[in-house]
C-alpha cells in the first residue's frame, strides 16, 4: 500500500478509526477547508460534484432547486417502490387484490402506496418546470445542448415511467388509460400497430401487458434513468456548472466555451483540483445544480 | 508536475513511487472551464446543507399529502365497462384533449414534433446570449415562443381535467 | 489516482474558519441531527414492520377443529395439512406436531408413539425422541375453546410437552 | 446560519409528521372493536377456558381464505364482527353482534362476502362495506341479501326468500320478459340481456334504472315503468340474483340445461276466449295497456278493443309488434300461435265503450290518451308512440289539411301508426263534430292557409328498377338528412324536429297513400312540419323519388312483381 495520509493518522488509532477511515477517507465532521474539500472528492456520490461552488449556483432563484427537486422525488420514488414490490403481485388475478391488502392488512402499506403515487405526479410536475426554468434562463444554450437534450429524453422517461406504473394496480382508472394510451401508439405511422402489438403483448390489454409494463417499470425504465441521471449531472460539470450571466463573466476570451488557456500560476487560495477531473483546470468553479446524490451521506 | 511548485507535504505526504502526474500529459496548455469570476464557497457544508433543506421540505410536503390524501384506486379493471369519461393521467390530459379531435396528429403528429423541437432547440437558438439570467431581453422571442407552447399544452391540460365530462362533453368543474 | 493532484493540496487553508457562534450552531446541529435520527428510525422502523405480514395465505396458523364432544376419548385425530395430531384422554385434550425435528418429516402415529418415515426417529407417545437422529422432542401447541365452543389450535403459541387442556365436557 | 436554522424547523415539522404518520399506521378502527369483544366475552362467558382463552387473545387480524365457491375470497370480516360466533352477543348492535343462526353454512367454510358482498378484505368500514362510489358490490342488507342464495340455490328458490320469489313472479307480471333475456328464463330481444345483471350492475344502478331509463342512458327505449316500491324492491332483489351460471351448477349440464330450454316450444293452448283471458292477464299486458280501471299508462287503451280492431289484426299485431307497426315500443313475446290468436279472440270481447254525446267528453275518452288534454300531443302514452300523436296546436298543418281527411283519419284512423279507426264508435256526424271541437278548442288561428293550385303531373313511365335508383340518387342528394340514408325517418336532423319525418319503412302507412298524394307532398311540401316543397326537382325525379319510396316501403308494383 502507499502511505495514504488517514493510513498514518490512523496507525496506531482505535478499531473505529481504522474502520471509518477505510470507508470514508475523510474526517467525519470536516472543519478545515482541506478537510471539507476532501470530504466531497473522495466520495463515491459525492465527487461527481466540486469542492466548491459559485455562490450564485447555491441562491434560490437560480435554479429554483427544481431539478434537485427532481432527483428527490425519483430518489423517494426508488426507495417506496422496492418495498412496494415486496407486496405487489404482476397479475391480473392478485394485482388488484395486493392493492386492497396495501390498504388494509399490511402495516405502513397504505402511507407507502400513497407516498409512492404523489411523488409519481410530482416527479413529473416537478421535471416539467425544470425544465421551463432551464429554457426560461438560456441555461440550455451552447456548450449546454446535449445536457438539454439529455434532460428531454430524461423527461419521456418519466413520463414513461409514470405511465407503465399507472397500469400496476389493475383498476378501471390504470385499465383504461392504458387501452387509451396504447391505442394512441397505435396511430404512429407504419409501425403503429406492431408497436402497440410489442408493447401489449397481445391484441389487447391483459396479463402480457401487465407483465411488461411491470418488468419496465421496475426494472428498465429505473436502471436507463438512473444511468442517465448520472450522465445528466456528469454533464454539468463538464459544461461548465451552471450557467451564468455574461455579464458575470470575465470579458475576456474563455466566455462560455472552453478555450484552452496558459496554465496560470499558482496563487493563494488555489483550490487543488478534483482529482477525477483533471481537466478542470485550476479553478473548479463548476456550480452544481444538480449533484446533490450525496445527500444521504451528508449527515 | 515540473511546473508547480513543490507544495508543502506536511499533511500529504507524496508518494515517492509516483513519478508523473496526469497533468503532464497535456502539453504547457490546460483547458479551463471559465475564468473565476464570482464569489466560490465550498459545497460542504454550504452546498449540502442546502440540498439537505430541499430534500426534508420535498419530503415534509409529499408526506402531508400522503397523510391526507390517499391514492386513488377505483373498480376493478373491467374490460366490459369504460368508465365515462374514461381519463388518462393528469399529464397526458393534454394530449388526450388533442386526441379527441385527431387521434393521429393529437396523438403521435404533434407529439413528436414538439420532442423534436425540444431537442432541436439549443441547437435552433444558436445566437449565443441570455444564458443563466431569467427572460433576458435578448432572448424574449424563444422564451414567448416557448411559454406559448407550454401554454397551449397547459391550458389543454386543464380542459382535459376541469372542462371534460362524461361523454367527453363540455362541463363546467364548479 | 488520488496522488495525482497532492500538488495543490498544500494550498489549501488549514485553519478552521472562524466560528460565528460556535456553542449555538453545535446546538442546532446536535437537534438537528436529533431530530432527522428520530423520524429516520422511526420511519425505518415502521418500515421494517412493513415487512412482517400481519396476514398469511397459506394454511392458518390457528384453526379450528369442531367441538371436544365429536372426539372419542382416547382418539388421536391428525390433520395432514397442518400437521398437527389432536389427542383426547378423558376430558383432557392435547395438539402434538406431527412435524420431526430432525428434517421435517410427517411422523406417522402408532401404538407406542411416533415413527419417522424418512430417518427412522422415533417417538414415545408423548413425543419425546425415543431414538434416531432427532434432536429433541415433538412440539405441544396451545388448544384452546373458542367462545362457539369449538376447539382452536394455534402453531403459533407452543407449550410445553404433556399439557392438556381439560374440558369439562 | 438562516439555513441552519431553516433545516431545524424543517426537521421538527418532520418530527411531527413522522409522528402523525405513526399514529395513523398503528391506531386501527378494528383495535377498538376487538379489545371491546375481549372484555365483554370474558365476562358473560361461564366456561373457564373460554375465559382463559379470551383473556390471553391478541389483538390479530382474523382472516376467513375460502377457495371452493368461485373466484378466491379474503374475508376478514371476523376482525371487527368478532362475535358473529359467540352465542352470547345476540342482543348487541353491530360489529359485536351474533350471527343469525339461520343459516347453516359456517362461516370459515363459506366466507362472508359470499353471501354479504362488500370488500373482504377492507379493514375499514367504509372500505369493508364497500360504501365507497368505487367498489362494485356494496354489503347487501335485507332483503337484498335474498339475492345471494341464488349463487348456489337455483329455482326453486330456498325458504326465506319471499323477495326473490315475488321478484320472479313481477320479473313477468312487469312484462320484463317481453324485452329482456336472461337465460333459462326469458327471451326477450329488445333490451339488454339480464342473464349475469347481478354481476354487473350494483343494488344502487338497477334501482336506478328502473325509475328512470332514461337517466342513465339517454337514448334508452325502455319505458318508465309505474309500480310500487315494493314491487321494485323485489324486482331489484331478483335482478341482483341474476349471476348466470349458479356455482354449483357445472358448465356442461348449464349449457345441457340452456340447449333443452332454447329448443322448448312456447306453449299452446286452446283457442278460446277464457284461455285468451288467461293468457291476457298472465302476460301482464296491463303492465302498460289499459283495460277499464287498470291502467299500466304506457300503452294504449284495449277497454273497447274489440270495436276497434279485428281478430287477425291483434294476432298480427302481437305476432311481430314492430315490423307491424315500425316503431311500436312493444315487444315481441314468446308465444305460440294458438296463444296469440287466444288472445285476440279475447281482445273481440272487450266492446265495452259508452260514447258520450258532447264532443268534449269524446275527445276525453278517446283522444287525451295520446293527443293531451291541451292538445299539444303530450297525452299520457305519447312518448311511447312513433309516430308521435299529431299536435293540435299546430295550426300551420291542421290549416292546411283538408278538413276532409281530418274525418277520414278519426273514422278509418291512420295505418301503420297507433291511431286507431273510430268508425264504429264515431257515426260520420259525430267525427266532424269531434274534430270540429279539436279545431275550436285548439287550433287558435283560423288563419287559411292559401293555396296554390295543385298540378299533379302524371306519371311520364312506370315503376322500374331503374327508375327507383334513380329516385335512390336523387332521395341520397336531398332527402336522406331528415328521412335518413336508410329512409326510416332518422335523419341526422330527425331529433330536432317536430313532428318527426315520416317513417318511409311503413309499410301500412303508404299502402295506403296514392302515388298522387306522394306527389303532391313531394312538390308542394307539407306545410307545418319540416317537408318543404321542393320545387327545384324536375316531374320525373320526383315520380323516381315516389318508385324509390315504394320500394323502401315494400308498396311498389316491383314486391307485387315479386321483385327485389
Amino acid at each position: 500500500m502507499q502511505n495514504l495520509p488517514h493510513v498514518d493518522e490512523t496507525r496506531g488509532k482505535s478499531i473505529l478509526h481504522r474502520i471509518w477511515y477505510s470507508i470514508f477517507r475523510s474526517t467525519p465532521l470536516p472543519a478545515t477547508a482541506l478537510d471539507r474539500s476532501q470530504a466531497v472528492a473522495n466520495n463515491f456520490f459525492l465527487h461527481i460534484h466540486s469542492a466548491k461552488v459559485g455562490e450564485r449556483t447555491l441562491r434560490f432563484k437560480t435554479t429554483l432547486g427544481l431539478g434537485l427537486m427532481t432527483f428527490f422525488t425519483f430518489i423517494i420514488l426508488v426507495v417506496t417502490g422496492i418495498l412496494l414490490m415486496f407486496y405487489y403481485v404482476p397479475t391480473p388475478e392478485q394485482a388488484y387484490d395486493r392493492m386492497l391488502d396495501l390498504r388494509s392488512a399490511v402495516f405502513f402499506g397504505s402511507f407507502l402506496r400513497n407516498l409512492h403515487r404523489w411523488s409519481a405526479h410530482a416527479m413529473v410536475l416537478l421535471a416539467l418546470l425544470h425544465m421551463m426554468r432551464v429554457f426560461l434562463t438560456g441555461s440550455h444554450k451552447a456548450p449546454r445542448e446535449f445536457n438539454w437534450v439529455l434532460g428531454v429524453v430524461l423527461l419521456l422517461l418519466t413520463l414513461f415511467m409514470s405511465f407503465t406504473g399507472y397500469l400496476l394496480p389493475w383498476d378501471q382508472l390504470a385499465y383504461w388509460a392504458i387501452v387509451v394510451g396504447t391505442a394512441i401508439a397505435g396511430y404512429a405511422p407504419f409501425v403503429g400497430d406492431e408497436v402497440r402489438f410489442i408493447m401489449l403483448g397481445d391484441t389487447q390489454v391483459g396479463s402480457e401487458a401487465l407483465l411488461r409494463f411491470y418488468v419496465l417499470h421496475v426494472a428498465v425504465l429505473p436502471a436507463v434513468l438512473v444511468l442517465l441521471i448520472g450522465w445528466h449531472f456528469w454533464r454539468i460539470r463538464k459544461d461548465g456548472g451552471l450557467a451564468r450571466p455574461r455579464e458575470a463573466l470575465a470579458a475576456s476570451a474563455a466566455a462560455s466555451i472552453p478555450v484552452p488557456v496558459p496554465v496560470p500560476e499558482p496563487k493563494d487560495g488555489d483550490e487543488p483540483r478534483n482529482k477525477d477531473e483533471p481537466k478542470d483546470g485550476d479553478e473548479p468553479k463548476d456550480g452544481d445544480e444538480d449533484g446533490g446524490d450525496g445527500s444521504k451521506e451528508k449527515k | 508536475m515540473s511546473k508547480i511548485e513543490t507544495p508543502d507535504f506536511e499533511r500529504l505526504p507524496v508518494n515517492p513511487d509516483k513519478t508523473y502526474g496526469l497533468m503532464c500529459v497535456v502539453p504547457t496548455r490546460t483547458e479551463a472551464v471559465t475564468i473565476e469570476t464570482e464569489k466560490q464557497v465550498l459545497s460542504w457544508p454550504e452546498g449540502l446543507l442546502r440540498y439537505l433543506l430541499v430534500f426534508l421540505a420535498l419530503f415534509v410536503v409529499l408526506s402531508i399529502i400522503s397523510l391526507v390524501f390517499n391514492a386513488p384506486l377505483e373498480e376493478p379493471a373491467n374490460a366490459l365497462h369504460p368508465p365515462n369519461p374514461a381519463k388518462a393521467p393528469w399529464y397526458f390530459l393534454g394530449l388526450q384533449e388533442m386526441v379527441s379531435y385527431s387521434a393521429f396528429w393529437g396523438g403521435v403528429g404533434i407529439p413528436t414534433l414538439l420532442v423534436l423541437l425540444a431537442i432541436a432547440a439549443p441547437y435552433l437558438e444558436s445566437k449565443p446570449g441570455g444564458e443563466g439570467v431569467w427572460f433576458h431581453s435578448c432572448r424574449s422571442a424563444a422564451n414567448w415562443t416557448f411559454l406559448t407552447i407550454m401554454g397551449t399544452l397547459g391550458v389543454l391540460t386543464l380542459i382535459g381535467t376541469l372542462f371534460r365530462g362524461k361523454n367527453w362533453d363540455f362541463i363546467l368543474p364548479w | 489516482m488520488s496522488e495525482g493532484n497532492h500538488g495543490n493540496q498544500g494550498k489549501l487553508s488549514k485553519e478552521r474558519p472562524p466560528q460565528e457562534g460556535g456553542s449555538r450552531r453545535r446546538f442546532i446541529g446536535l437537534a438537528t441531527a436529533g431530530a432527522l435520527a428520530v423520524s429516520g428510525g422511526a420511519l425505518g422502523l415502521m418500515a421494517a414492520v412493513f415487512f412482517k405480514p400481519r396476514v398469511t395465505y397459506g394454511p392458518p396458523p390457528k384453526f379450528r377443529v369442531g367441538k371436544p364432544a365429536s372426539f372419542t376419548s382416547g382418539s388421536e385425530i391428525a390433520y395432514q395439512k397442518q400437521a398437527v395430531l389432536v389427542r383426547r384422554e378423558g376430558n383432557r385434550f392435547a395438539a402434538i406436531s406431527t412435524k420431526c425435528t430432525h428434517l421435517g418429516c410427517t411422523v406417522n402415529a402408532t401404538d407406542i408413539g411416533f415413527l419417522c418415515p424418512c430417518h427412522g426417529s422415533t417417538y414415545d407417545r408423548r413425543g419425546s425422541n425415543v431414538s434416531g437422529p432427532a434432536p429433541s422432542p415433538l412440539l405441544w401447541f396451545q388448544l384452546s375453546l373458542a367462545p362457539n365452543g369449538d376447539l382452536v389450535v394455534d402453531k403459533d403459541k407452543k407449550v410445553d410437552p404433556g399439557t392438556y387442556l381439560e374440558i369439562q365436557a | 446560519m438562516q439555513i441552519r436554522i431553516a433545516i431545524i424547523v424543517i426537521a421538527l415539522v418532520l418530527v411531527g409528521v413522522v409522528a402523525a404518520i405513526g399514529l395513523r399506521t398503528t391506531s386501527e378502527q378494528w383495535h377498538g372493536y376487538q379489545q371491546r369483544y375481549y372484555k365483554l366475552a370474558a365476562q358473560r362467558t361461564d366456561n373457564p377456558a373460554v375465559k382463559k382463552a379470551v383473556r390471553s387473545a391478541k389483538l390479530e387480524i382474523k382472516q376467513d381464505i375460502v377457495k371452493d365457491f368461485g373466484k378466491l375470497r379474503v374475508d376478514r370480516c371476523r376482525t371487527c364482527h368478532t362475535a358473529i360466533d359467540d352465542p352470547n352477543f345476540k342482543t348487541d348492535s353491530q360489529p359485536l353482534r351474533t350471527h343469525s343462526a339461520m343459516h347453516p353454512h359456517p362461516f370459515n367454510e363459506f366466507g362472508c362476502t359470499i353471501c354479504h358482498e362488500g370488500n373482504g378484505r377492507g379493514l375499514t368500514t367504509a372500505d369493508a362495506h364497500g360504501t365507497s362510489h368505487f367498489w362494485p358490490e356494496p354489503l347487501l342488507v335485507k332483503p337484498y341479501i335474498e339475492s345471494s342464495c341464488v349463487r348456489c340455490h337455483s329455482a326453486p328458490y330456498p325458504k326465506g326468500t319471499p323477495h326473490l320469489q315475488r321478484g320472479e313472479r313481477l320479473f313477468v307480471q312487469y312484462t320484463c320478459v317481453g324485452c329482456h333475456t336472461i337465460q333459462n328464463v326469458s327471451r326477450g330481444k329488445l333490451g339488454a340481456e339480464l342473464t349475469d345483471v347481478g354481476n354487473r350492475l350494483k343494488l344502487k344502478t338497477i334501482h336506478a334504472k328502473i325509475i328512470d331509463p332514461k337517466a342513465d342512458v339517454a337514448l334508452s327505449i325502455m319505458p318508465t315503468f309505474t309500480m310500487p316500491e315494493v314491487d321494485r324492491i323485489d324486482l331489484v332483489v331478483y335482478l341482483k340474483s341474476r349471476r348466470g351460471r349458479a356455482i354449483i351448477e357445472d358448465p356442461i349440464s348449464y349449457r345441457r340445461h340452456n340447449k333443452k330450454w332454447l329448443a322448448t316450444a312456447a306453449p299452446e293452448i286452446p283457442v278460446n276466449q277464457t284461455a285468451g283471458q288467461n293468457a291476457f292477464d298472465r302476460r301482464g299486458c296491463l303492465s302498460c295497456h289499459k283495460v277499464a280501471g287498470t291502467d299500466g299508462k304506457l300503452a294504449p287503451e284495449l277497454t273497447w278493443l274489440g270495436r276497434l280492431r279485428r281478430a287477425d289484426y291483434v294476432a298480427e299485431h302481437l305476432r311481430d309488434p314492430r315490423g307491424h307497426t315500425p316503431g311500436s315500443s312493444m315487444p315481441t313475446f314468446y308465444m305460440s300461435r294458438s296463444e296469440r290468436e287466444a288472445i285476440a279472440l279475447y281482445g273481440q270481447s272487450l266492446q265495452q265503450v259508452s260514447v258520450p254525446s258532447q264532443p268534449a267528453e269524446q275527445y276525453k275518452l278517446l283522444c287525451v290518451r295520446c293527443h293531451g288534454a291541451k292538445g299539444d300531443g303530450k297525452g299520457l302514452i305519447a312518448h311511447n308512440l312513433v309516430p308521435r300523436p299529431r299536435i293540435f296546436t299546430n295550426d300551420r298543418f291542421f290549416n292546411w289539411l283538408p278538413e276532409q281527411r281530418a274525418h277520414t283519419a278519426i273514422r278509418e284512423g291512420i295505418a301503420g301508426t297507433a291511431m286507431p279507426p273510430f268508425k264504429s264508435i264515431l257515426s260520420m256526424d259525430q267525427a266532424k263534430a269531434l274534430f270540429a271541437h279539436v279545431r275550436s278548442e285548439f287550433i287558435r288561428k283560423a288563419r287559411p292557409i292559401r293555396k296554390s293550385k295543385r298540378v299533379i303531373e302524371p306519371a311520364p313511365y312506370g315503376y322500374s328498377s331503374a327508375a327507383s335508383s334513380r329516385g335512390k340518387g336523387v332521395f341520397l342528394k336531398r332527402c336522406y338528412g331528415c328521412h335518413g340514408r336508410l329512409g326510416d325517418g332518422r335523419g341526422p336532423n330527425a331529433p330536432a324536429m317536430v313532428p318527426r319525418p315520416r317513417n318511409l319503412r311503413n309499410h301500412g302507412f303508404f299502402a295506403r297513400l296514392t302515388d298522387a298524394r306522394l306527389y303532391e307532398s313531394i312538390k308542394y311540401g307539407i306545410v307545418g312540419t319540416g317537408m318543404p316543397p321542393w320545387d327545384m326537382l324536375t316531374r320525373n325525379q320526383r315520380w323516381d323519388l315516389i318508385y324509390f319510396v315504394r320500394l323502401l316501403s315494400k308498396t311498389g308494383p316491383a314486391v307485387k312483381k315479386g321483385g327485389q
